[in-house]
């Protein structure tokens, strides 16, 4: 393949800048576990960058996998070529409950301060203003990783002081049968991994408080600032910690993303049109 | 040579009982075996319980066309091509469906069981969320849970410490037991052989979870071909009740080595399918007076050919995914 | 290519430390890594406790040896060769080693439920049973069920009212948690991914279920190989540890499509090792001041072709099975 | 391969009779969960007479198996030959748990009247006379099984009033924590789905009585009477019931067995000597 100008460093998209910041979420040596989209291209970008012996575990079966083509969902063929072994679900649930994965790569549609995740009502459950997809894997990924990184857009009704449905455990979660929160390391006792560690939204990268486990502005992205971001959320964000901007893609992660991963601009349209972010499931 | 287990796709259907609990293959868009499905909505089932690991177009199809009344799964929609279950959605809001939400490992951990001949078995997973909020167990609160259907738990989950080990909570997922399962495979032999390519999802599981078990072929083998590689065989024979015969039998999902998902389809499936109407119309066009050769007829022979996977990678090398 | 996970056999079996719960791959007399046995008596590893689905040669060395302590498991033997453990019954009767009884079944769920991250799984196996009798928890009357160690249970099994069905009493046997997994198999790589031939039995669940896995394989092959073709791998990379290389590895016990299991050797092994002294002889003639090269050069080249697989069969044509 | 002369009709050992009589008991049709040795000859044999369409599972991982060349061990590689998958000893499990299993062929070292079976340990379990091979499948097989045939050789300290150890479930069985006995159903539940329907012996072949679970004896085999197979039993063995002789083999029942399945010798020594019994596992 011919290699093509990656272009001026300042010419990405929002949907890069998000790739990126998740790719770098990614340490070398670990195993993945993620959902498609953008979390599939981060953890490629990763695996071709900084993080080559990362092993990739997809839930339909696969494991350390390695494709050639960016596959559009977990059941997608593309997901077997080069792994070290596919199989079913049962296996790749096993080797989560386990405790193999040390990484899972996630999408949400609502988020509270704790983390916790909505993506299966808007309103009330037992009346829904509107009926999502879903749990998905979304809760069982999060239970059972060391760390889980969170893609979620950056409006003012995603990020909110209380979500209508906890689909995904965050840091502080719901007792049943009484519902009071408590924190997630007493509920889980032993089976106690970790929980939410990033959430990348389209306007800065945020963490959860070591003690508290309340969310925190870590970077802001170009053309935001952490004032304007903290009106973007519900809750009372804390912006006392942010380190900066979110650093810029490099020349040889857009090269990479667009001419070598997302060819086909699934995911990641080339267009400079910055409000352009990926298919959120 | 053993005694044959093929039949039609009409009498395969015809297996199915209105109420009846149902789960298929599969995964989201992958492996669904929609020509069967059609076949349910021509033949106008009714009040089916769909229980399913997630779900896909073959459900919402299912959904639109009136033929269930419980849903019980983890996840609905068609990846790329369709955010949510338009159809389960507004089923949902109208009232005349239940949905029972558990998570994705969870409604798998529930057919490993019932697959082991086991009623439960315990999982730490998804502890904390709104997926156990008692006030959320739907079937219970539709007084489904007195064991008057005896595949339906007394209860959505159950909690005990462990006695062995730490102490620790245990939540405890029943067994999902199922009436028919009905499968979308690559191969098949009439014995009821069964061999899937690529991931094979957890179809094996639902395949002993059921008690009649149906397998839908792309193509049927000769039985001494698979037993000459028996490790590469999914499914033994004596899980598997009947074989059906159906080439291209799960588009618009895809099928490993044999063809990609009609993604063009189903998002113009999901778009169409937002209103009744849309789904009315859809199935005029695509379900109702058609079987499963006219369907195929329709579709042209130069999509099929688009679709078709290149046989050295596995899937398609045309189809524009996007 | 990903890192190497190659050592030697010697640096394996000095990942084995004395106290540590150990089990080991095959079934009876198949796929028995008895190389690496061997090196754990040269070792002279002490108070091991060796839990299995089943046992078999390998067991008898190691417990003739004087390197286990307790010995947790279904049952041990030779198949045709030798009808009981000769060994574990002396040591028994001398009161050296601690006998924990479960039922195959039992064990076999036991290692799926620690390789599946949970702490129990229910079973309806072997009620009403000698295996169930409180009297006969031999672990519990040895005190050893006081939490000291975190992987033996506090309890042998329990049982509990099923919640969600027809509310039958339901044993729960606790998981089989390991420190170290050793797995005899055919092909494997240098990153860990392990292709096995033939039936695989319970060694997916072992590997998983152990802290640190080593595989010893027949032959390393290159990753590339084995990834051209995923579904035939039995275990994937980032479940193993370690990787040793060893013809012959399992011998006296058998390899599908390698080579038979070694009859006469099983025989005479059970023959002359019903005494302590009869092993004593067998471990100066067989084990100690030798190394595999030296075991294999002493069993001699044409032994070992007798042994050798037909490549079409998987098994020796030749060999004399009675 | 050119066939022998099958010999006289009467021309059989005591080991090809008790292997005869076994395979009498599988009906076409049915899946069979089998042990090595004389079971498993039992059931080619069947297969190759009256039950084409039997189904034989192996408990370390095969179904539907056709093997050419007998196996020696469920383990062996000879089992995979021709069957429907080859996998692992989760799912055989599986299987029969799940109900798939019809009948299952099993030895045992001791037995008592109710069909309790043990082969763990004679003597008492604390402090034992002689350490034998352990449960292995025998109980699984025997509680999942809708009927079972367990092949044991005729001694009076075989068949004994109780079991020193109950290894396998029989018609009446113990109930913990007390240890008192009750009736195999009531324990069993919803679980229950038959129990042991048949035991050959060295001397005859007995069945168990439809509603107390007792053994009696149904046939005899030649040169044996009703009063001394009584006498060879430390319980007091009903033989009210018996029916006659075992029937002998057929020439072609011989002809298949020493000529097709067991050329080697390995489970049926072909002379005439009637002592010979098989490898009682």
């Amino acid at each position: 393949m011919k290699p093509t100008k990656p272009g001026r460093d300042n010419d990405y998209t929002l949907a890069d800048l998000m790739t990126v910041a998740a790719s770098r979420e990614v340490r070398d040596g670990e195993i993945v576990f993620a959902g498609m989209g953008m979390p599939i291209l981060a953890i490629m970008l990763a695996k071709k960058l900084h993080a080559p012996n990362l092993k990739l575990i997809f839930e339909a079966g696969t494991f350390d996998s390695n494709p050639k083509a960016l596959p559009t969902s977990v059941g997608d063929p593309r997901c077997v070529t080069a792994s070290s072994r596919s199989s079913g679900m049962t296996e790749a649930f096993f080797l989560a409950q386990r405790g193999y994965v040390d990484l899972g790569f996630l999408t949400g549609v609502e988020i509270d301060k704790y983390g916790n995740v909505n993506t299966t009502v808007i309103g009330d459950y037992l009346d829904p203003e509107i009926r999502l997809s879903g749990s998905g894997g979304n809760p069982d990924i999060c239970s059972f990783a060391r760390r889980t990184v969170y893609i979620v857009l950056q409006e003012p009704r995603r990020f909110v002081e209380q979500v209508s449905y906890i689909t995904s455990p965050g840091w502080r979660v719901k007792k049943w049968p009484s519902g009071e929160f408590v924190g997630r390391r007493e509920l889980y006792g032993d089976a106690f991994r970790g929980g939410p560690s990033a959430v990348i939204s389209t306007a800065g990268v945020f963490r959860f408080h070591e003690d508290t486990g309340i969310m925190y502005l870590d970077t802001y992205h170009p053309q935001h600032s952490p004032k304007e971001i903290a009106g973007l959320c519900l809750f009372d964000l804390d912006i006392s910690r942010v380190r900066g901007e979110t650093p810029p893609p490099t020349a040889e992660e857009l090269f990479l993303m667009h001419e070598v991963l997302d060819t086909e601009e699934l995911f990641l349209p080339r267009s400079n049109d910055r409000a352009a972010v990926p298919n959120n499931r | 040579m053993s005694e044959s287990k093929q039949i039609t796709m009409q009498q395969a259907a015809e297996i199915v009982k209105d109420g009846a609990m149902i789960s298929f293959s599969g995964f989201t868009i992958w492996r669904r075996p929609c020509a069967f499905v059609f076949e349910l909505i021509r033949q106008q089932k009714r009040r089916l319980h769909l229980i399913e690991v997630n779900s896909g177009p073959h459900s919402e199809f299912l959904i639109g066309g009136g033929c269930v009344s419980i849903w019980e799964s983890s996840w609905i929609g068609h990846e790329n091509y369709g955010k949510f279950g338009a159809n389960l959605t507004r089923k949902l809001k109208g009232g005349s469906i239940i949905c029972e939400d558990y998570s994705h490992f969870e409604m798998g951990f529930r057919f490993l069981a019932a697959s082991a001949g086991i009623p439960f078995i315990p999982t730490r997973t998804a502890m904390g969320t709104d997926i156990h909020n008692p006030h959320y167990d739907m079937l219970g609160r539709a007084g489904l849970r007195d064991g008057s259907n005896p595949k339906i738990p007394r209860k959505k989950y159950d909690v005990i410490d462990d006695p062995f080990f730490k102490g620790c909570q245990q939540v405890l997922v029943p067994a999902a037991k199922v009436d028919v399962a009905v499968l979308s495979v690559q191969q098949a032999s009439r014995d009821g052989t069964v061999r899937i390519g690529g991931q094979f999802f957890s179809d094996p599981e639902i395949a002993r979870a059921a008690e009649t078990t149906i397998v839908v072929a792309e193509e049927i083998v000769p039985e001494d071909y698979l037993r000459r590689e028996p490790r590469l065989n999914t499914i033994p024979n004596l899980v598997v009740d009947y074989v059906v015969e159906c080439p291209f039998g799960a588009h618009p999902t895809g099928v490993s080595g044999f063809y990609d998902a009609d993604g063009d389809f189903i998002r113009n499936f999901y778009m169409q399918t937002r209103t009744q109407e849309g789904f009315d119309e859809f199935a005029r066009e695509w379900i109702h007076g058609m079987d499963h050769r006219r369907y195929i007829e329709k579709l042209g022979a130069s999509r099929l050919i688009s679709l078709k996977a290149n046989s050295a990678l596995g899937f398609s090398s045309k189809v524009q995914k996007g």
